[in-house]
């Protein structure tokens, strides 16, 4: 009778007299996923039927893995459990067949039908890991359906903040307690560049904050701006001597 | 609006959605102006436009999406080069008893495996949204009876649990010794 | 790699990618087989072969992506019909005045408003990523400084600052008055 080839991975190559050395017992058991990936292994190892196992065999050798096992490391339960099993199954296949107990079923049978169910499933298992995944082996589009990025956020617009700017502006006039200046937008945009240029250092080379190859207009907003920051006290311009380097830093030492 | 219009919103619609669309919700876009057999055509002819392109249109289990085909994905990995990790043997072999078997409980699986299943696994792919609890058994402690979701049909691009690949029987001399 | 499959590629890549990519980014898909130019080239490509759909590829702070055009917002929405929230008066006025004034402090914030700024609408635009500490101003207690962030940028779909609508139109008034 044919006995199937080992479906799947090969797990690992054992002396076939079973010798293992008590190191690898620990990798050994942490390779198999329990008694019934065990007992399969053992059976498609040695070439023993799965329909018509010899229990005798197959019990030696499962507790030979568990015994040297046990040495070792705690044993999870289910391995002892399936041990109990089969000497279970060895024993009553020993007892002497009445006539009464011919029609009873092979003591083997449940076993066998639980380790072919189990290696279906260590083959879908497989199968399974080789379709084609979401986000592993291909992605889905992604372009945002709202004007802006994240939709649980609420939505904001560049209009909205003229017009929030606008209603602030027009209070502030109402109470006339404070001079709201129109700007030039970019300077306050390098200004906060130039700041952050700063972020983390003690201070820049006064050229450094210029963007090389910059437009000349971008090149005097950038002084603008460090002007302003140097008027709003955000920064010092120093020099330490004549025609030396000028430096630019931050004044937000603690 | 025309059909050209028709089928620019359509496929706006079908690329700025992660989740796939089935024909009834597109049939909102147009206000029932289009009947289910017209979007059916629309999404033949897009499906047609985009032949020879990085993505292609697909049905999955709750509906229609564009997907980027295999072959292109060497090189988006390159821009995200972090791999999602591969599942365990012990997860995968979960995952394949609630694909094939369902609904089952966690007993269940448990016989089947012969060892005891982790609490994490199957949260795991309860927050993927692969599985979910769709009722309890009715036997003392109430168990759970786990199911796949169709966002699982989803992410492996099939269209119905029929889908999977067949289990394989790994013995057939089994029933002929049984029969 | 032909510039046809490139093209493809870059395609798949923009329309699955939830950020915007900038072109050293892209440079990785192909390895760095294609210069910058090349890339500009193909994404000027792109850019016209989707003038005419639901979609169009644009230039943010960050890089490139594509985004629904705003006639397609319309019919989108019926898909997903929940409005949007809307920020308070006073997170808008906020955000406003980070906006044109940056980097101001909050004490500056609350002397333009005229009232307190809570801490929680600094928080909120902070954890959106809006806005950032840059600095301290060099005062007692050293107050932080706020600025917007280019994702800020990015989500206004603006290039930078100065693209934001200027404020002369409809101040004239307020500099009548004040001057």
């Amino acid at each position: 009778m044919i006995v199937a080839r080992i479906h799947g991975e090969a797990i690992l190559e054992l002396p076939q007299d079973l010798y293992i050395p008590p190191e690898a017992l620990e990798i050994v058991l942490d390779t198999f996923e329990g008694p019934l990936d065990l007992l399969l292994y053992l059976i498609r190892k040695h070439n023993l039927d799965i329909l018509d196992i010899c229990m005798a065999e197959l019990t030696r050798q499962y507790l030979a893995y568990i015994n040297a096992a046990k040495q070792r490391h705690e044993l999870a339960a289910e391995y002892l459990l399936m041990a109990a099993l089969l000497i279970e199954i060895k024993s009553r296949m020993l007892l002497p067949k009445h006539a009464e107990m011919e029609a009873e079923e092979d003591p083997r049978a449940e076993l066998a039908r639980r380790l072919l169910e189990y290696e279906k499933i260590k083959q879908a298992a497989i199968t399974l890991d080789a379709l084609e995944q979401a986000g592993r082996d291909f992605l889905l589009p992604h372009v945002p359906r709202d004007w802006l990025d994240i939709p649980e956020f609420p939505g904001v617009e560049s209009e909205d903040l003229r017009r929030a700017w606008m209603s602030v502006a027009s209070r502030v006039r109402m109470m006339n307690s404070h001079k709201v200046e129109r700007e030039e937008l970019s300077i306050r945009e390098h200004m906060a560049r130039i700041l952050k240029k700063l972020q983390g250092r003690n201070a820049a080379e006064f050229v450094e904050l210029f963007e090389a190859g910059a437009g000349l207009a971008i090149l005097i907003v950038t002084f603008l701006a460090l002007l302003e920051l140097a008027r709003e006290s955000l920064v010092s311009i120093v020099q330490t001597d004549v025609f030396g380097t000028i430096y630019v830093k931050a004044n937000n030492e603690f | 609006m025309n059909s050209d219009e028709a089928g620019i919103v359509l496929e706006a619609a079908l690329l700025t959605t992660e989740d796939a669309i089935p024909i009834i919700e597109m049939a909102k876009l147009f206000e029932g102006e289009l009947a289910p057999r017209d979007i059916e055509n629309m999404l033949s002819e897009l499906r047609c436009k985009w032949a020879g392109s990085g993505l292609e249109l697909v049905e999955v289990s709750s509906g229609w999406r564009f997907r980027t085909r295999p072959e292109m994905q060497k090189f988006l990995d390159r821009l995200d080069p972090k791999k999602p990790q591969r599942y365990s043997r012990a997860a995968l072999e979960t995952l394949a008893i609630i694909a094939y078997k369902q609904p089952v409980t966690r007993g269940d699986i448990e016989e089947i495996r012969g060892v005891a299943v982790s609490t994490q696994i199957l949260k795991m792919f309860e927050s993927r949204c692969w599985i979910e609890v769709i009722g309890h058994r009715d036997v003392p402690g109430k168990p759970s009876l786990y199911a796949t979701t169709s966002r699982f049909l989803d992410d492996l691009n099939l269209r119905s649990i029929s889908d999977l690949p067949p289990l394989q029987n790994i013995e057939p001399q089994l029933e002929q010794h049984d029969t």
